[in-house]
């Protein structure tokens, strides 16, 4: 009885949905109105107006900036609601899991103290880079969260905390939130607008800055917020 | 209609990942593997809104030496980019209540927890 | 070719979707979430986003990943 | 300066204030929650004054960024905004109240995290009612629904967290719906902003993914907003979270789905007015459902809190009944009566959570005799029960006496009717309740040495049951200042 009823709920999506996605413009043309309306600006005039070559990082950070504000505020209120739900304890965050201190195989340990030190380079990359380049704050600063993870896991959660220490880990949670009120903030009062920033002809180098200020920001608040979430789960009460 | 599925059948694979992931919702009774399916669902929905701005033989829209056109729309990545970080933060949050309603309730199967309420 | 190319991923896509769902070993399951989340990453790649392949490489195939295995670390491995 | 310009900052002030909550409150909890009332003040003076903004001079809208409109965002603020003014009056009172509440009732450790996931609640709500993006309203439409489920599970409790999942479950999908839905109409016309995305659908083809995507659109915000048959998660979630929480999930967040529905149609009426009367039809319906199940229900409901509860999916009935009437008078009603359902639920909901405070009982039978210990907030409870009933004068008459004028306007007695009968089975419901309060001995010794509640809740509470009285008297004031939206609407 129950397996009709989901396949009744199943078929009665399917039809329309499908019968919609038919009707939509084709796929991959170019001359679809998504490809036609907006983009012509930004693809031509994106690097220039807003400041960066890689054009996802110009709406990104730029055209569409105050979604991305959102976007770090989502994930600030996941951390928020994760932290608020499993209540754990500093201490309890920094004791070893039971069930996971089964002796851990010196190779494992050398291979990721070794190749630590290039992941890490590799972030600072995809920070710094990313307004040239595919990549970015955010993914930079997953990676980074994710390299603290790995490290908590072989080396000890110890050792991962120490790379955030206590009395700095809320403001480098809110660093992302921070970082884009401040620059919010700083075109509402120079330029106008939430989140403006200066024209083309005026310093390009204070725009280049905001761009990557905003990059740091989200890179550090991301990689500590991962970080804080699975040390959060992790820990048994 | 066949030919017009034919044309947009990266649309059609999107719709068909999305249903597999709401039988996931709707039929599995782990919490863990429901969440999964929710997961597909949104993976789904942001592979659909990639492909409405694909053109083909495009180009990423990175300008820079070397670049040519026609660029492919940066708009939806744009969206997409904040979209999987909304569905990170749900996934999250969601992981959070399990663990928790696994140390209260010891089971994460929705029957069972039905009858434990 | 890229189109063949493409049409295979599509049906590797949904091959490993109906594999998360179906297995009940949950370890499993998110292991091969990784997978379909890595291939839904190549799919990006070949439409031209390589900045939303990265993200999802690195939260979808990575963060989400190890959140789901935590979970089935602090929890249970078997679906009932 | 330009008035128009503070309009960024009623989302920016909460957002900052709840970053910094955490810090400020990680050497006392008691220190985050006079941040939260001081940031939740400034919000609603800012809101306010925005508001009066409109009223004088009209809907205005604000550049995010300096991009013009359908290349950046676009923040609009029209009379179906004015909800933040709701919002950030309705935060305040319940800040002040929440304050004694739950150091009570949370662990300290909890209580920074608590005011941090309400500001950022009402960030959300805020940044969602002023959004003119179809994209950016799906951000904001997260950040509440995330700090939401948080907020029904931090109580704690067994049940707590279970009702968290569900809410979370449900509305997770429910926002891929919605979400689906915008890459849909982005799709066909290639813009998010609403105002163009209504210009551009206008005169172009692809009927079915732009009907779809009504659908979808539709679905998911009456998932958010519990309308039948898509309540199931509402009673649980607001019975078991902390009053406070109750309040501002039952009397806003679910008003966050009928202000995304009423966004959608705002398209649909300029764009594609052809492919609304079904829809309408069904809203029509599933309210008129929703009234008679909720309120019926209710009176089963031994409980307060899942009483009120049920009584929230019976208002949202008459909202959506309402829209779906789709004549001037309905949709007057409706807008109204989400403000004023707002504000009554929260009154109720708080003196509800004042005597649970106060006694720890919460079944009808156990509090008997409570209107003589607690006479302030009975008196509450009933200004309160006077108005959701719709009696006059109070806040609730006008804006249902709206959608039943709405109904004979569109000439479909049968909905006026729904109306009377909704209305008379929420009134045995509350007798009930006025007869238990106040003409039966106490038959729990809690109840009997119960005292009224501190002054820090009481104060709000007869603030709050003030203000149902005044939007009775005053009811004409919100009716024309919402009628230009509707009529601009209807494009009449």
């Amino acid at each position: 009885m129950k397996r009709i009823a989901v396949i009744a709920v199943l078929v009665a999506a399917f039809v329309p949905l499908a019968a919609a996605v038919a009707q939509l413009p084709t796929f991959g043309e170019a001359s679809n109105p998504t490809n036609t309306y907006l983009v012509p600006r930004y693809l031509q005039k994106g690097p220039e107006e807003a400041g960066a070559a890689n054009v996802v990082t110009d709406v990104i950070l730029n055209y569409r900036g105050y979604d991305t504000n959102g976007e770090v505020v989502v994930i600030f209120t996941a951390l928020i609601a994760a932290l608020a739900t499993l209540l754990v304890r500093p201490k309890q965050m920094a004791a070893t899991p039971p069930g996971d201190d089964a002796p851990r195989s010196p190779i494992v340990s050398f291979v990721v103290k070794a190749i630590a030190p290039f992941i890490a380079v590799f972030t600072v990359y995809l920070v710094l880079h990313g307004h040239l380049s595919p990549g970015g704050g955010f993914q930079g600063g997953t990676i980074f969260g994710a390299l603290i993870i790995l490290l908590s896991l072989t080396l000890g959660h110890k050792y991962g905390l120490s790379l955030l220490p206590e009395r700095s880990r809320p403001w480098l949670q809110a660093a992302a939130v921070l970082a884009f009120i401040a620059v919010g903030l700083l075109g509402w009062a120079l330029c106008g607008a939430y989140l403006a920033y200066p024209s083309y002809s005026q310093l390009e180098w204070v725009r280049e800055g905001w761009l990557i200020a905003l990059e740091i920001g989200i890179g550090v608040g991301g990689a500590a917020i991962f970080a804080t979430v699975f040390w959060t789960m992790e820990a048994e009460p | 209609m066949i030919r017009a599925l034919w044309a947009n059948i990266d649309y059609v694979a999107s719709v068909v990942l999305f249903l597999i992931g709401l039988y996931a919702v709707i039929a599995k009774n782990n919490l863990i593997k429901k969440f999964m399916g929710i997961n597909i669902m949104e993976t789904a929905v942001f592979a659909l809104i990639i492909s409405v701005g694909t053109v083909r033989h495009g180009s990423p829209p990175i300008m820079g030496a070397g670049a040519r056109a026609p660029f492919i729309n940066p708009l939806p990545q744009a969206l997409i980019l904040t979209g999987i970080v909304v569905a990170v933060s749900t996934t999250a949050l969601a992981l959070s209540l399990i663990i928790r309603i696994y140390r209260q309730c010891g089971t994460i199967e929705a029957d069972e927890l039905r009858r434990l309420e | 070719m890229s189109e063949i190319f493409d049409l295979l991923l599509l049906v590797l896509l949904i091959t490993t979707a109906l594999c998360v769902i179906r297995t009940k070993d949950l370890l499993a399951a998110a292991v091969i979430f990784s997978t379909y989340s890595l291939i839904m990453c190549l799919v990006w790649q070949m439409r031209g986003a390589p900045d939303v392949a990265l993200t999802e490489a690195a939260v979808g195939a990575g963060v989400t990943t190890v959140l789901f295995l935590v979970t089935i670390s602090r929890t249970v491995r078997r679906e009932k | 300066m330009d008035g128009t310009t503070l309009l960024p900052a009623v989302v920016v002030v909460p957002l900052l204030g709840a970053v910094l909550t955490p810090i400020v409150g990680r050497t006392r909890a008691r220190m985050a929650g006079l941040w939260a009332l001081a940031v939740a003040c400034l919000t609603a003076a800012v809101g306010t004054a925005l508001v009066a903004l409109v009223a004088l001079r009209g809907p205005f809208s604000y550049e995010m960024g300096a991009w013009a409109p359908p290349w950046g965002i676009e923040l609009r603020m029209d009379e179906f905004g004015a909800s933040i003014a709701v919002i950030g009056f309705l935060e305040v009172l319940t800040m002040l109240f929440a304050i004694k509440y739950v150091e009570k009732l949370l662990l300290p450790v909890r209580i920074p995290y608590f005011y941090t996931l309400m500001l950022l609640n009402a960030a959300g709500m805020i940044g969602f009612a002023v959004s003119g993006d179809l994209f950016n309203m799906f951000v904001f439409l997260e950040i509440l629904s995330l700090s939401g489920y948080a907020l029904v599970a931090i109580a704690g409790e067994r049940i707590a967290e279970m009702a968290a999942f569900k809410y979370l479950a449900l509305g997770a999908v429910s926002s891929l719906f919605v979400l689906l839905s915008v890459g849909l109409l982005y799709a066909v016309t290639g813009t998010l902003n609403i105002a163009d995305v209504a210009k551009r659908l206008t005169g172009t083809g692809y009927a079915l993914p732009v009907a779809v995507a009504l659908a979808g659109l539709v679905l998911g915000f009456s998932v958010k907003a519990a309308l039948f048959p898509l309540h199931a998660w509402l009673p649980d979630a607001h019975t078991i979270a902390p009053s406070p929480v109750s309040a501002v999930l039952s009397g806003l967040v679910v008003k966050v789905g009928v202000l995304g529905t009423l966004r959608v149609l705002q398209i649909y009426y300029a764009a594609r007015p052809q492919q609304l009367p079904v829809l309408n039809g069904m809203l029509a319906w599933l309210g008129a459902i929703s009234i008679v199940m909720g309120a019926f229900f209710a009176i089963f409901q031994e409980d307060i809190k899942m009483m009120l509860a049920y009584s929230t999916i019976s208002n949202i009935g008459y909202i959506f009944m309402g829209i779906g009437l789709g004549s001037t008078y309905g949709l007057i009603g409706a807008t109204v009566h989400i403000f004023n359902h707002a504000l009554i639920k929260v009154t109720l909901f708080l003196a509800a959570g004042a005597i649970i405070y106060r006694t720890g009982c919460r079944n009808l039978t156990d509090l008997r005799g409570v209107g003589r210990v607690m006479p302030w907030t009975s008196a509450v409870m009933t200004v309160g029960a006077l108005s959701i009933v719709g009696i006059p004068p109070t806040a609730g008459f006008l804006c249902k006496w709206y959608i039943a004028l709405g109904a004979v306007q569109a000439d479909k007695l049968m909905f006026a009717v729904a109306v009377l009968f909704g209305a008379l089975f929420i009134l045995i419901y509350y007798i009930r309740m006025v007869n238990a309060f106040y003409f039966r001995e106490p038959t729990r010794p809690e109840v009997a040495t119960a005292t009224e509640a501190p002054l820090s809740m009481v104060g709000p509470l007869v603030v709050l049951a003030a203000g149902c009285l005044l939007m009775g008297v005053l009811g004409r004031i919100p009716l024309s200042f919402v009628e230009p939206a509707v009529l601009r609407m209807l494009g009449q």
